[in-house]
């Protein structure tokens, strides 16, 4: 954590940042349909619909601290699910077991996992 | 035996065939390594494309080499050369100095100066304690006794720090008084925090000065069982002039000093004055003692000089204008510029080795993942032979060399639209963190990266390497899709460096008809651009085969050349920001930042220049009017349809990652044609910030013109002429289809051309148009 | 001085210059096309009255139709060299100037080439006999000339005060932009203005057959009084025409009987000089309403 | 994904305290604006090649040479016209001359000058002879050009002064024994007088009436001198003038002698014509063309006097080329006056192309040569000239050396209408037009823009339209908000604004006019009652225009 960011009892902005975070997240959910979650298993790079965007955007907004990425066991043939540490010197740590057959498959495991983080929050 | 690891880096980067090289190699976990020297002809594993080929070659080095864990001295600190040891002071004396605590809350100790030996607990010195407070200690064999300030120190505030020790009374007095202006610190008068903090008190003990004990800046003496000597209890932040008394100053020749007054002359055992030896082409690593001694001070890991100093005003922006105002030294506990590890291996390359990428492959076990380590070095030949030269982006390559961000920065998922995708070695050299870091990382205290270097391991400039936050390699495993496409259609060809132009010029361009640059040439000393342009006004032809090319400055210094300098300024892409006043590089005065402030945007040069990026998916070229003009349609000959590089291993076409655009506004020559233009983009691509000068609603792929990659061409003078790809995939859909489509078309038709010596093709049809249609 | 020899002659002459100057004064206002060619139609339809008096028949009627019908042929022939090509060209007015006096050229030559300078004589279309009013003797050829020449004007001018294609031309002549506006084709009403102009032409070379013996130049002099008749009368001008003719008829009888057949010519210049200097636009000309080709 | 009627646009400022109320409003299916891109892989017309050959050398130029530029003395006329330009396509510097002419004339007249040394020797009399009659005609041709191509006067009068002033000298030579040398000057008293006479009419009628006029001038001169029995009514013309050719020379010195005096005869005349139609009295009477009088008039041409004046000097010269006339052929024939000479004077003229000296050299040469030197040709060869001044006439604008102007104007003519069958309006450039475009970026922009509008028609909609009138300036669908980033970022050129008339009671649109200075036009007549409604009208006039391209 660094010098101005570890330090937040004092930070006003993050206060704001939750109330910001929390209507957008309020919104969010009502955008979560079958529709969006088949769109992106279907074309997780390309240019996406609004809502799906708008949930990509918050998705990749967030904090370092437990967000999700990919990590590669064999190229091209096997991915696997993390979650960063955000601590410079903490590896990240494994989420689930599931084996991905390609970079796409994984990818769209992390948006998957972000949805269920929404929906749940 | 737990997990092998094995890294390893060069001594040079760039040799020519018939010089030697050492191999420096640390490993863990094995104690022998297989060695055999390949030639990288292909890195990107890519199923649509050739995969990942090397070739063995002969030398005397392959085979087993014994090898062993080596420590690395991270950190920056100013050590004393002091022979005499003047400054194992017996009597009384005044510890001094101008400091702005980088981070004073990291909870670790951090030396400011003095002669301590942490491992024995001997000597004295004055710092930052794990709580963050001002303190002096002194020790005997271990014994220890401190004072310690009541006000905390605050964050990224000037201060002048001192401690008067008296020998006879063993009464210490702590002086601690904000000297902040309205420019110099963070906060200004009307956060007005408690600065100041004046304790005094008697002292158990006196120091004993051992006679091997350094006297250091910003460090402190240590020794494991591991490591052996080392240097801990660094400090984060800048120091200011700063220096040593033989005698205990007063309250109110301290005030003098913290006023700017002259310094007391009597007693001077060592007085730092660290704004001299600035010249206008850079500041070395000395920092000058003005006392009676000479007890001058040499930094280690390169502490980042010509920084804003206790006295700035904020009238001067830079160093050269008015060095007294810039005499701050900022240290970082995590920055490194050479591993300085003993050389593993040493090798006479043979003279006839080919010029090309070669690497050291070193295994240990099954040799996957982090069992197996290419050191890459680049070879040219003893001379010149080829008609064609590629000229390796290695300055790039060091600027991103062992960049974090998909760990670090939170905005790179926003950048580049998508979620990274993270490897064993990503994640191995994250854990670790003693590798250093790229020039786009923050240190741990949140101040910019500016050097980064290649005497220390480099895995992100190793063949397969995929970069996290695409998911596509960059930098040399993306290159090495264009050398391997030279390879495959037989064209002899010669390599260079950006270290070989950095130092020659244009005289180690000007054998070769024909010259061909990486995928992102994007860091360039002010030489390098003057070779190439140089190169090309002359009668060169010249392949810009990317994008984001020759945007950014970047400094070497002269008899370092494994160092690069970068800044980063308010305008141009950034993961950080160098503040004001500190945005000239130290290593040649040169302006930090982009070029085009400068006057020099790429486009007065190759034409096109910087005009989005952005990640997840390429698309393709489609041919411009102006390739059915005579004078270019050769470019375009035998291409199917109008359609360019459908194709590609980043993200599928070859129009991606970045896209350069032609501007005549920004000096894009002007009988510059477009042959083709990629368009559609996703609203991933962004606008170039630099082109841009506001933000607001629609400065994406699918709203703004301007996010196209254009593929251009030019004649120069003297037969000289430039061919421009337009984007960064371009290089990496050369390889599809067993290296036959029609990228590779283009680029063949381009290349056959330039090296053919005299008139280019179509260079008849100049004439005024005569319209028919 | 026998006035009576003077009008009478006066009365042939004009009739005769009316029939040339009408023809060249309806080209120029329909089509706005300055015949210069009128020469060669003038000596086509001569050598095709000869023709006709050679081969066919010496009839006077049918010497005459022969005439007429290759003057005609010869028009329309003109049209479609001079005037079809270019009349919606820039610059036209001239260029059809200079083409019908290329074509005059071409023409003129060729009859020389085919038929040899020798100039030829047609039968007496009239008869030989003679009428006598008082001392006045009046020969058929005459009285047959004037009678043919107005029978022949007034069935032309009837024709196009009454007849569908003559209001055409008419509409051409007073607004050729707005006649074709309204569906008036300029090329087919064209054909018919130079076959009427050319058959009165040929007519002209007929009845004037004895006074310019049929050769391949003998057109010349007769285009060049119609020409200047047209002229004065002012282009364009039927009513113009006539009042010309009778004037420059009774200017040359008068000088052939006063001063000499010599000086025609020139009385005749300073006439129409005269003329024009007084009306630069001819007679019935109005300068502001002249034809802007 | 779903129906049209079923895809519902949700406002995600909604969920804020204080939102608007809207939480739902129908709106397109989305569908990406690169699947135009995508489809579109190649031009809607076959393309071809762009591009003209560099066949000729060009001088590069003296680039940082000094270069002393010559003058005509006592002219300010440079040698030549010698533009420094640079090569648009290479950047390369180059010298054009902008006017080559000269160039041309020198070499011709070079040509011609040496052209008696390489005639054959079988063909030297004919050739000879022609070239001296080639030279008396280019002369006559030259004033001739005068009047009718610089002073717009219609004068077929030329033969009949020429006719005119030699019949007298050779008349005052031959009974007078006047000798060869002045009879020049005499016979250029004479035209003096004669132009004159003719000159004031020619103030007086314009065009055709003076053509005509002139016209029976000329055969009133034939018919008197025909007639008169003085200038040898019998003989067919009056010989035994006085000549300047030397008796004792031998035949071949005296045709090169003719030939040069005649020679040198047209280069006076095209000194003539040089030195008046290139001063004031020229520029005056190019102001002044057929039909144009007025306008000359009325910006203070006093274009009568300089018709006048150019006719005395045109008449001058022609009674001058007369009297030489005499000289050189030692008598004149009644054939100057006849209708063919005219004839053939006007396709000397008309063939080169009236109005350019170049012309009138070229037109007589020709004519000459087909004339006099094609003997064997019989009548044929007057019908050859008449065909081929027929010809000209017929499909030539304004001559031989009209063609380049005419061909250029066919070809842009040609050029316009392949353009206008080929591309697609408002579509890609053709590479033809992207040739004319300096900035290659507005290359690209119609690109994008095509793509980008096609791809914007598919978002207009009933829906779309009815939430920007609900939310206007409230957060948008993302097909809305797509057409309004369209729209704001059009260039400022004819983009639309509101015009506040009365302040929240009276507003109107217009639209900018992207120069400074120049104020914004009022679009419509239309006024809007509100703010919010003249920003609805903007947006509909931006659909529509949307729509309609």
């Amino acid at each position: 954590m660094r010098p101005l960011e570890s330090d937040t009892s004092q930070d006003r902005e993050v206060v704001y940042r939750e109330r910001f975070d929390s209507y957008r997240r309020d919104f969010l959910k009502t955008l979560v349909t079958p529709e969006v979650i088949e769109e992106h298993k279907r074309s997780p790079f390309g240019q996406h619909s609004e809502p799906l965007e708008r949930l990509l955007i918050y998705f990749r907004q967030q904090p370092l601290a437990d967000k999700y990425a990919v990590k590669v066991v064999t190229p091209f043939k096997a991915y696997r699910l993390v979650a960063m540490s955000g601590h410079r010197g903490v590896a990240p740590r494994p989420v689930g077991d599931e084996v991905f057959p390609t970079a796409k498959e994984a990818c769209h495991g992390v948006f998957l996992l972000h949805i269920q983080d929404l929906l749940e929050s | 035996m737990g997990n092998v690891e094995i890294f390893g880096y060069t001594d040079k980067i760039s040799v020519k065939a018939g010089d030697a090289i050492q191999f420096h190699v640390s490993t863990e976990g094995t104690e022998e390594v297989e060695a055999q020297l390949v030639r990288l002809i292909h890195g990107d594993e890519h199923p649509d494309g050739p995969g990942f080929i090397e070739e063995e070659v002969d030398c005397m080095a392959n085979g087993t080499w014994a090898v062993a864990k080596q420590f690395t001295q991270v950190g920056t600190f100013l050590e004393v050369d002091d022979p005499e040891n003047r400054l194992a002071l017996e009597g009384s004396f005044t510890l001094w100095a101008f400091i702005r605590p980088g981070w004073p809350d990291s909870g670790k100790r951090q030396t400011i100066l003095g002669r301590w030996d942490a491992a024995t607990g001997d000597g004295y010195g004055l710092g930052i304690n794990e709580d963050g407070r001002l303190e002096f200690w002194l020790g005997w064999d271990g014994e220890i006794d401190r004072l310690v300030a009541d006000e905390k120190l605050h964050l990224q505030m000037w201060y002048l720090v001192a401690v008067s020790f008296d020998a006879v009374t063993k009464r210490a007095t702590l002086y601690q008084e904000g000297v902040g202006n309205s420019y110099n610190s963070l906060l200004g008068e009307v956060a007005a925090l408690p600065y100041a903090s004046h304790p005094s008190g008697e002292l158990r003990l006196s120091q004993q000065n051992l006679t091997q004990t350094p006297f250091l800046i910003a460090g402190a003496r240590d020794r494991s069982e591991e490591h052996g000597d080392f240097v801990g209890a660094l400090y984060w932040g800048k120091i200011d002039r700063c220096g040593v008394y033989g005698r205990a100053l007063g309250r109110e020749e301290l005030d003098a000093i913290g006023a700017g007054e002259a310094l007391p002359k009597d007693d001077v055992v060592a007085a730092w004055d660290t704004s001299l030896g600035y010249t206008d082409r850079g500041i070395g690593d000395l920092v000058v003692d003005t006392g009676p001694y000479g007890l001058d001070a040499k930094g280690y890991n390169r502490p980042v000089r010509g920084k804003t100093g206790w006295n700035w005003t904020g009238f001067t922006d830079c160093f050269r204008l008015a060095p007294e105002e810039f005499g701050g030294i900022e240290f970082h506990a995590d920055q490194l510029v050479d591993c300085k590890w003993p050389a593993a291996m040493s090798l006479k390359l043979p003279k006839s080795l080919r010029s090309g990428v070669y690497a050291m492959r070193l295994r240990a076990g099954e040799g996957a993942g982090l069992r197996e380590e290419h050191i890459v070095f680049f070879v040219r030949p003893a001379k010149p032979s080829a008609r064609i030269a590629f000229v390796f982006p290695t300055a790039t390559y060091l600027a991103f060399a062992n960049e974090q961000m998909s760990f670090d920065d939170p905005q790179r998922q926003s950048v580049m639209g998508r979620f990274p995708i993270v490897s064993e070695i990503d994640i191995e050299l994250y854990r670790r963190g003693e590798f250093g870091l790229s020039t786009y990382d923050k240190h741990a205290d949140g101040v910019g990266v500016v050097y980064s270097s290649y005497r220390r391991p480099i895995p992100n400039m190793s063949p397969k390497y995929r970069t996290p936050s695409l998911d596509v390699p960059s930098g040399l495993a993306a290159d090495l899709s264009i050398t391997a496409w030279l390879e495959h259609h037989g064209y002899a060809y010669d390599i260079l460096t950006d270290e070989d132009l950095h130092r020659e010029g244009l005289d180690a361009l000007a054998p070769y008809a024909c010259v061909l640059s990486g995928t992102r040439p994007e860091y360039c000393s002010e030489r390098m651009l003057d070779a190439v342009e140089d190169y090309i006004a002359e009668g060169g032809r010249y392949i810009y085969m990317g994008a984001n090319g020759f945007v950014h400055s970047c400094g070497f210094r002269d008899d370092e050349p494994w160092a690069l300098e970068i800044r980063r300024r308010d305008d141009g892409y950034k993961t950080w920001a160098s503040a004001h006043g500190e945005q000239y590089m130290a290593t040649d005065g040169m302006r930090g930042g982009p070029w085009m402030p400068l006057g020099r945007p790429p486009q007065k040069l190759v034409g096109i220049g910087l005009s989005g990026q952005g990640a997840g998916s390429s698309e393709f070229y489609r041919r411009m009017p102006d390739s059915y003009h005579r004078m270019s349609s050769w470019i375009t000959k035998g291409v199917e349809g109008e359609i360019i590089g459908d194709t590609g291993l980043a993200d599928g076409g070859a129009a991606g990652l970045a896209l350069d655009h032609y501007e005549h506004t920004l000096g894009t020559p002007p009988h510059t044609k477009i042959i083709a233009s990629s368009g559609g983009h996703t609203d991933v691509y962004a606008v170039n910030q630099q082109i841009v000068l506001y933000a607001y609603l629609g400065l994406y792929g699918s709203h703004d013109s301007r996010v196209r990659a254009d593929m251009t061409y030019f004649t120069a003078p003297n037969h000289g002429a430039v061919f421009a790809c337009g984007s960064i995939a371009f290089g990496q859909a050369l390889p599809v289809d067993n290296f036959e489509n029609n990228a590779g078309k283009v680029l063949a038709n381009v290349l056959d051309a330039f090296v053919e010596p005299g008139r280019l093709p179509g260079w008849a049809w100049i004439s005024e148009e005569k319209q028919w249609r | 001085m026998d006035i009576w020899f003077v009008i009478s002659n006066a009365i042939v002459l004009a009739t005769i210059y009316g029939t040339l100057a009408i023809g060249i004064s309806i080209t120029w206002s329909s089509l706005g096309l300055l015949n210069l060619g009128y020469g060669f139609v003038f000596a086509f339809s001569g050598y095709g009255a000869w023709l006709t008096a050679q081969y066919i028949s010496p009839w006077g009627g049918a010497v005459l139709a022969g005439g007429i019908l290759s003057g005609a042929l010869c028009g329309v022939l003109i049209n479609a060299l001079a005037f079809i090509p270019i009349h919606d060209k820039p610059n036209f007015t001239m260029r059809g100037m200079i083409a019908t006096l290329a074509i005059n050229l071409i023409g003129t030559q060729a009859l020389l080439w085919w038929f040899g300078p020798r100039s030829k004589s047609l039968p007496p279309i009239f008869g030989y006999w003679k009428v006598s009013l008082g001392d006045l003797v009046l020969t058929g050829d005459k009285i047959g000339s004037v009678v043919t020449a107005i029978l022949m004007l007034v069935i032309v001018l009837r024709w196009m005060q009454s007849s569908r294609r003559g209001l055409e031309i008419r509409a051409m002549m007073m607004n050729p932009h707005a006649a074709s506006i309204v569906g008036i084709g300029v090329r087919q009403t064209s054909f018919f203005v130079m076959s009427i102009t050319g058959a009165l032409a040929g007519l002209a070379a007929v009845l004037l057959s004895n006074t310019y013996y049929i050769s391949p130049f003998g057109g010349l002099t007769p285009m060049i009084k119609g020409v200047s008749i047209a002229l004065c009368g002012g282009l364009g001008s039927v009513r113009g025409a006539v009042i010309a003719a009778i004037i420059l008829g009774f200017n040359e009888a008068i000088t052939n009987v006063t001063i000499g057949g010599r000086y025609v010519l020139i009385t005749q210049f300073l006439l129409i000089i005269a003329i024009l200097l007084v009306r630069p636009r001819g007679i019935a000309g109005l300068l502001d309403r002249a034809r802007e080709a | 994904m779903s129906e049209t009627n079923e895809v519902k646009w949700r406002n995600p400022l909604a969920v804020w305290p204080g939102g608007k109320e809207i939480e739902e409003l129908p709106t397109n299916a989305w569908h990406s604006h690169q699947d135009v891109w995508r489809a579109r892989r190649e031009s809607k017309t076959k393309l071809y090649p762009v591009g003209r050959l560099r066949y000729w050398y060009k001088f590069a130029g003296h680039g940082g040479r000094l270069w002393s530029r010559m003058r005509y003395w006592p002219t300010r006329r440079r040698v030549l016209d010698v533009r420094g330009e640079y090569n648009r396509k290479t950047l390369q510097r180059e010298k054009t001359v902008a006017d080559r002419r000269p160039i041309y004339w020198l070499l011709c007249l070079a040509a011609l000058a040496i052209a008696p040394l390489l005639a054959p020797s079988n063909m030297q009399y004919t050739l000879l002879v022609a070239g001296a009659t080639f030279g008396i005609y280019a002369a006559i041709n030259l004033c001739w050009n005068l009047v009718i191509g610089i002073g717009g006067i219609f004068s077929l009068a030329t033969y009949s002064i020429v006719g005119t002033s030699a019949f007298i000298t050779a008349y005052l030579s031959i009974q007078y024994g006047f000798s060869w040398w002045m009879l020049a000057p005499i016979g250029a008293v004479v035209g003096l007088l004669f132009g004159a006479v003719i000159a004031f009419p020619a103030t007086r009628l314009d065009g055709f009436y003076y053509a005509l006029l002139t016209l029976g001038l000329n055969e009133l001169c034939r018919v008197y001198f025909t007639t008169s029995s003085e200038f040898g009514g019998s003989n067919g013309g009056l010989y035994g003038a006085d000549s300047y050719i030397p008796d004792s020379w031998s035949s071949d010195h005296q045709l090169l002698l003719g030939y040069y005096a005649c020679f040198g005869l047209m280069l006076a005349a095209l000194f003539l014509h040089r030195f008046v139609g290139g001063r004031r009295i020229g520029r005056l009477l190019r102001m002044a063309p057929e039909k144009r009088e007025a306008f000359a008039e009325a910006t203070g041409v006093d274009f009568r006097r300089a018709r006048v004046w150019i006719f005395l000097i045109y008449a001058a010269a022609l009674g001058f080329i007369g009297g030489f006339y005499v000289t050189n052929f030692g008598g004149v024939s009644f054939s100057i006056f006849s209708f063919d000479a005219v004839l053939l004077g006007l396709a000397m003229l008309v063939i080169g192309g009236i109005g350019r000296p170049e012309g009138a050299v070229a037109g007589t040469l020709i004519v000459v040569f087909l004339d006099k030197v094609m003997l064997g040709l019989g009548p044929l060869r007057l019908v050859l000239v008449g065909l081929i001044a027929l010809l000209v006439v017929l499909y030539l604008r304004n001559g031989l050396f009209g063609i380049k102007t005419q061909f250029r104007a066919w070809r842009d003519k040609k050029k316009s209408e392949h353009r206008s069958t080929r591309a697609e309006k408002g579509g890609e450039m053709l590479p033809e037009e992207a040739t004319e475009t300096d900035d290659k970026g507005i290359v690209y922009a119609r690109r994008f823009d095509k793509m980008t509008r096609d791809h914007l028609k598919t978002l207009v909609s009933p829906e779309i339209i009815e939430e920007h009138r609900v939310t206007l300036n409230g957060q948008h669908s993302d097909a809305l908000e797509r057409l309004l980033i369209y729209f704001r970022t059009r260039e400022q050129v004819e983009k639309y604004g509101i015009l506040n008339v009365v302040p929240f009671k009276n507003y109107r649109i217009v639209a900018f006019s992207g120069h400074k200075g120049v104020p914004p036009r009022l679009v419509e007549d239309r006024i809007y009652p509100s703010y919010d409604a003249a920003c609805h009208g903007v947006f509909l006039r931006r659909v529509q225009d949307l729509l309609e391209s």
